[in-house]
């Protein structure tokens, strides 16, 4: 099953946990899987049904865009971190 | 895909497609395009660092010969509290806007107020002193720690932390806090048998680019703008002038013109919807440039910081613990590159305990933008003057301790994602072998240093069309803004599979109504994604190609192959034919041939950097000259060498400007007194020996020839490495950017 | 940039009379290296720029053994060090239009613009002062001479009265055994106003074990450029030894007025004159030492 | 505002008349007026060299010399330097020595550097740096640029 890294500043509502194993096949369905798991992260992690636009996720290590309806492999690794935007360096 | 592979194209070092229109003055930069009845825009900046706009009376101005319209933030649509989203992040509609011309408060000096347009630009400067502005001064806060004090003059009424934690609703300058947490903190520090803690301090650089800012904007009739300008990405121009303009992006064009540099600074607009507004209230193509002080006052430098950082180590080397706080100054509104920075301060070492805590702080500066691997200079500049002295304390050889801990793949970042294949040992390797470091070093004030430097790189969408000419050349369309040769490097991913030279590609940048999306020339991406859709844009023309082939050999498709530029039959009937041949015969077999790809690669691959430096200190005038200075990096696959180590040597420029005199210099009253290259100290071609690059190759599972983006990384070591040469020269630990001539004196007690 | 005139002068006293009529609104253009910058900055109102490049007489460059030199207002520095005569009579000049600006700049800026313009910082006016450098000035009423080291007033502001120009500079031979020497402090290696400068010559005697006489001239640390004259006279008949360079450098220093500003503090530049003066110094001895 | 006047003068072994304001520098005139762009501005007071131009066989920054000065000289601009069969060598070296990147700096520095050669046609490392100290590149570090300089020295 995917397995969320908790990002540490919401640490205080998984009673510490710093990763959960969830249910799920989506990146929606394993949000809610944490939820319903810890109630009040969602709110953390999404803006209504969408991943909060200063949220990038990490899948397996690389950062990846994706969408509520995007597949998650059973033995994926999801980590929430900052965004960071694009744009550094000269080329 | 790892394993070493012989190329034809990749790996050679043509002449850029480019290069003539450039050497011979002729390449269109923004500010040289020209446009019948073009008239001439000037913005108008405030004089005060912080100040509310009591009322701005435009008249006199208006009415000056010449002048043909004035703007202000009233000319702007009611921008709403609310988030925008730019394609690549959230902003604030209210900070986006108030940053193009200030509505109620200015933030910085420097931030635009009002703008005129006239037949002359020596009319429109003369027009804008007539503007009457009446302000209500405000005490400025400068400085990052200041701004975190609870008792700070407040930049924004409205501003709380956000936080994916507790909110906060007390209004502060502190924009957001964030953090990172892996392992037990406290046992680390317990098992460590050394523990080194600083404070840092670096200062506000700016990017620096030689072409100063630029936009010329146009309304026909039929509603359609149309904005040329030199951009680090034509796209999010569109995208930020629909959200400031709130006017649809179809009724938008952007054409990107040559551009003079940008390191991150071009992406953010400044007077594009400026010249737009100007262009709408004239009538008329209006062009508006910016001057150098403009560019030093109103654009984006990068942030000045506080950091933290403490760092343990057991007596054989293992790094137990790292904690850090990293402060950092957003400017006027919120943005700073602290995430970046928190993720990138540890990223070279594998360490089992790891508290990270990033504050992003608005200040009265320009708000901050983007610049080469923004953030991670500044927590690297930390990081690595610890970990030296880390193998101080512990008498171990600074690049040992680092092949001692450094990261490897499947060890786990600070910040928690797993690392794929990454060639950091690679670069310490290199940099441990190379004559620069196994050579002698010992003559009085003369010092080494070496320090290493993590950025992450980006993907994000890139769009490529092909379309193959009868004689077996190739036009390749793309979106991304060449600011370093990226035509070059991306035209030879493309020729490589199609097995022509680098030359039979005629790359063309066009503007956002002419190619698919793509984002911008920044994040190191360029030559990753962009070529990524050259390549598949090419493998798309292969494939089509197959069908003609076997439409004029009349065998199956499947019986087609393609290898070394030649189309072959197999399974029985024996045919071949060159990519030029038919390229020739497409008419014959279903006309025109148009390959394309769209891309959004993940697996960007992590970029590794360690560099060494030999510096000579006059102890009687503080000045520190670079003596020699190698650059190791882990390129993934240079598929232009040359323009690697272009990027290589520059990055490292603009590192040793950063460490050793740039800086913004305020007085009290917030306004920056070295606002020109007179006196923003960047390096000339005196200051420096030549810089050697070397190119370390672990190809990058995440693209097809092993691409890993390299603009970015070579700008994060100098700072820490000179610092570490610094303290071998003399035995001085310098803590604060830059390490100028007047703070070496003082840390010497020489004053 | 404001809007002004623009006048090509051909004879001093047309230059004269235009500066008499027009009065502050107007000013002389050389090299226009620092005028035109200021003019664009907003930083100095005018409205008549009065081109002298076209009269013989600031376009002199003469130099003869026994009589000395004669430098035009308008000559620009690299006439200057383009004379193998110039760069050995007098190195300490010669070291400060070398690092004025870069090339192009070198091309352009004119040493009398340089003195005229009256920064603290300028190069050129060190080593005019350690060199005896007078000054040439033509008005209304005919021609005065002054020294170089009474012309700045301070900061952008000379002796010049209305009316009245720069036409030359004079220079006088060199005696036996000097030399002269210029440098400044600046943390790049070019392309930056000194955050301290300093100049000195020297006269030894024939065993250049002796200091005959020396003069020591500061700048950056002032409203003007500073003629440090008691720290030159110190030297006076003094054998050469580190010791009484010392004594020459911390004299300069007990004179120096620095302020603090984008380029420098007040204490660096305090300490810097200490090192400078030295480094002159010891830089003039060298070269005549080293001279056949 | 002045009146406008009148100049004639030599560019690129043209002859070249322009009206102009006092207040309009060279560059403003190359520019706006005569549309060779390929000088360009970087800081609009002498301390970027992007600006470069030959002014009467000696190296200046146009945007230090008003337009109306430049009555009766003669000057060469970057877009004078080729034939129109070949490149010059000095541009022939900064291309086989990628020694630009955004290019912006590049005219301004191949002027220059066509000053510094055919002043000094042997220059040194060290000569080279000097020579170009006023014309800043913010992409390249520089190295190949020195290189490109050193290799066109040889070339000619």
């Amino acid at each position: 099953m995917p397995v969320i890294a908790i990002p540490a500043l919401i640490r205080n509502l998984t009673d510490g946990e710093d990763s959960v194993t969830v249910e799920g096949a989506t990146i929606r369905e394993v949000i809610n899987s944490l939820e319903d798991q810890y109630p009040g992260t969602k709110a953390k992690l999404c803006d209504g049904d969408r991943i909060h636009p200063s949220i990038g996720v990490y899948i397996n290590g690389v950062l990846t865009r994706v969408a509520m309806h995007d597949p998650v492999d059973t033995d994926a690794e999801l980590h929430f971190l900052p965004a960071i935007s694009g744009g550094g360096g000269s080329s | 895909m790892s394993e070493k592979k012989e190329y034809k194209v990749i790996g050679t070092r043509p002449i850029r497609h480019d290069g003539v229109d450039k050497v011979t003055g002729r390449a269109i930069y923004g500010a040289d395009f020209q446009i019948t009845g073009l008239l001439h825009g000037r913005v108008l900046r405030s004089p005060h660092a912080h100040a509310r706009i009591v009322s701005i009376d435009t008249s006199h101005a208006e009415a000056y010969p010449g002048v043909k319209g004035v703007v202000t933030a009233q000319d702007l649509p009611a921008a709403e509290d609310k988030m925008a989203d730019l394609g690549e992040g959230a902003v604030n509609l209210k900070y986006l806007c108030d940053n193009i011309l200030a509505s109620d408060k200015v933030l910085y000096k420097g931030h635009a107020i009002a703008a005129v347009a006239a037949t002359s630009p020596h009319i429109a400067e003369e027009a804008c002193e007539l503007i009457d502005v009446e302000y209500e001064l405000l005490p400025p806060v400068l400085e990052v720690r200041e701004a975190m004090e609870p008792d700070a003059p407040i930049l924004h009424e409205n501003l709380t932390t956000s936080s994916l934690g507790d909110e906060d609703d007390k209004p502060t300058n502190i924009a957001s806090h964030l953090q990172h947490k892996k392992g037990d903190i406290e046992k680390g520090f317990d098992e460590a048998d050394v523990v080194i803690e600083r404070g840092f301090v670096t200062g506000t650089v700016h990017q620096g680019y030689i072409e100063p800012h630029n936009a010329t904007a146009h309304y026909n009739q039929d509603g359609q703008l149309t904005v040329w300008c030199s951009t680090q990405g034509a796209f999010t121009v569109r995208e930020q002038l629909a959200e400031i303009l709130q006017y649809p992006v179809s009724k938008i064009k952007v054409v990107p013109l040559e551009i003079g540099g940008g390191f991150g600074g071009k992406i953010n607009v400044y007077i594009k919807p400026v010249a737009a507004l100007l262009a709408k209230k004239t009538g008329k193509p209006v062009k508006v440039l910016m001057n150098r002080a403009d560019v030093f006052e109103g654009t984006g430098p990068t942030p000045a910081s506080y950091i933290t950082i403490k760092m343990g180590a057991k007596k054989d080397g293992k790094i137990t613990a790292a904690q850090t706080s990293l402060a950092f100054e957003a400017g006027a509104y919120p943005g700073s590159p602290v995430g970046a920075g928190a993720m990138c301060v540890f990223a070279p070492y594998n360490i089992e305990n790891v508290l990270i805590d990033g504050y992003d702080v608005v200040v009265n500066k320009p708000k901050s933008a983007p610049y080469r691997a923004p953030g991670a200079t500044n927590a690297a500049f930390g990081t690595e003057t610890v970990v030296d002295e880390l193998a101080e304390e512990l008498n171990i050889d600074p690049l040992e301790l680092r092949l001692m801990n450094g990261a490897k793949e499947g060890d786990r970042r600070p910040d928690g994602p797993v690392y794929p294949r990454i060639g950091f040992i690679e670069t310490l390797e290199a940099a441990k072998e190379h004559p620069h470091y196994t050579s002698a070093n010992g003559k009085k004030y003369h010092g080494r240093g070496i320090a290493s430097g993590f950025w992450f790189n980006i993907g994000l969408e890139s769009s490529v069309t092909i379309n193959v000419n009868p004689d077996g050349t190739i036009n390749l369309v793309e979106g991304s803004t060449d600011i370093g040769g990226t035509r070059a490097s991306i035209a030879m991913q493309a020729a490589e599979v199609l097995g022509i030279p680098a030359e039979s590609v005629n790359p063309t940048v066009v503007d956002t109504n002419s190619i698919g999306y793509t984002a911008v020339t920044g994040g190191s991406r360029t030559t990753y994604a962009t070529g990524y859709a050259a390549y598949e844009a090419a493998q798309d023309v292969v494939k089509q190609m197959k069908a003609r082939a076997a439409k004029l050999w009349e065998v199956d498709e499947d019986n087609v192959q393609f290898a070394d530029g030649e189309f072959s039959s197999i399974n029985g009937k024996e045919e071949q034919m060159s990519f030029r041949d038919l390229s020739g015969k497409l008419s014959q077999t279903g006309g025109p041939v148009v390959g394309r790809a769209t891309m959004d690669p993940a697996g960007a691959g992590g970029a590794f950097a360690t560099h060494v430096v030999d510096v000579e200190v006059d102890v009687e005038t503080g000045k520190v000259e670079i003596l020699r200075y190698t650059a190791t990096q882990d390129a993934g696959k240079a598929i232009h060498p040359s323009y690697v180590e272009g990027q290589i040597q520059g990055g490292v420029v603009q590192g040793i400007g950063w460490a050793l005199n740039e800086e913004y210099i305020y007085n009290a009253e917030g306004e920056m007194t070295n606002a020109s290259f007179l006196d923003y100290r960047m390096p000339t071609c005196l200051d420096l020996p030549m810089i050697d690059a070397v190119i370390v190759e672990v190809p990058n599972p995440g693209h097809p020839y092993g691409v890993r983006g390299v603009g970015e990384v070579p700008i994060v070591p100098p700072p820490a490495a000179i610092a570490n040469a610094i303290y071998d020269a003399i035995g001085i630990r310098m803590t604060e950017l830059p390490m100028s001539p007047d703070r070496l004196l003082k840390a010497m007690g020489k004053i | 940039m404001q809007s002004f005139e623009y006048i090509d002068a051909k004879t001093v006293s047309e230059a004269v009379a235009l500066l008499d009529e027009k009065g502050d609104q107007a000013r002389l253009l050389a090299g226009g290296t620092d005028l035109i910058v200021q003019a664009r900055e907003g930083r100095r109102s005018l409205d008549w720029m009065i081109d002298i490049k076209s009269i013989p007489e600031v376009n002199e460059l003469a130099y003869d053994s026994e009589t000395g030199l004669t430098l035009g207002a308008a000559v620009p520095c690299y006439q200057i060090y383009a004379v193998e005569a110039i760069c050995e009579a007098y190195p300490g000049l010669v070291d400060a239009t070398k690092i004025i600006g870069g090339t192009a700049i070198q091309g352009r800026a004119a040493v009398g613009g340089n003195l005229c313009n009256a920064s603290p910082a300028a190069d050129c006016i060190p080593p005019l002062i350690v060199l005896n450098a007078t000054c040439v000035i033509a008005g209304p009423n005919g021609e005065r001479e002054i020294p170089v080291e009474d012309f700045c007033t301070g900061p952008g502001q000379t002796v010049l009265a209305k009316g009245e120009m720069l036409v030359s500079l004079k220079l006088p031979a060199p005696q036996q055994n000097s030399s002269s020497f210029y440098l400044r402090f600046i943390p790049r290696n070019e392309m930056d106003i000194a955050v301290v400068g300093a100049g000195a010559s020297v006269v030894l005697d024939d065993a250049k074990q002796r200091i005959v006489s020396a003069r020591i001239a500061l700048g950056a640390v002032a409203p003007t450029p500073l003629f440090a004259e008691d720290a030159g006279a110190l030297l006076t008949d003094k054998e050469i030894s580190d010791d009484v360079i010392d004594e020459a450098a911390q004299a300069a220093q007990a004179i120096a007025r620095p302020i603090s500003d984008m380029r420098g503090t007040a204490e660096q530049r305090t300490h810097l004159v200490g090192v400078l003066t030295r480094r002159a110094l010891n830089g003039a001895i060298q070269r005549v030492r080293e001279a056949a | 505002m002045a009146r406008k006047s009148h100049v004639q003068t030599t560019i690129n072994d043209e002859t070249v008349e322009f009206l102009c304001e006092p207040r309009q520098s060279l560059l403003e005139v190359l520019r706006d007026e005569l549309h060779l762009t390929g000088a360009k501005e970087g800081c609009n007071n002498g301390n970027c060299g992007a600006c470069s131009v030959i002014l009467d066989g000696r190296l200046v920054n146009s945007c230090l010399v008003l337009g109306v000065e430049t009555d009766g000289k003669s000057m060469e601009t970057i877009e004078g330097l080729a034939d129109p069969d070949k490149l010059h060598p000095i541009q022939d070296a900064f291309l086989e020595n990628a020694a630009l990147q955004c290019g912006i700096c590049t005219p301004g520095f191949i002027m220059s550097a066509k000053a510094l050669l055919d002043n000094n046609p042997n220059p040194t490392e060290h000569e080279v740096r000097y020579w170009l100290a006023g014309n800043l590149c913010r992409c390249t570090g520089y190295d190949k640029i020195v290189r490109a300089v050193l290799d066109a020295a040889e070339a000619t």
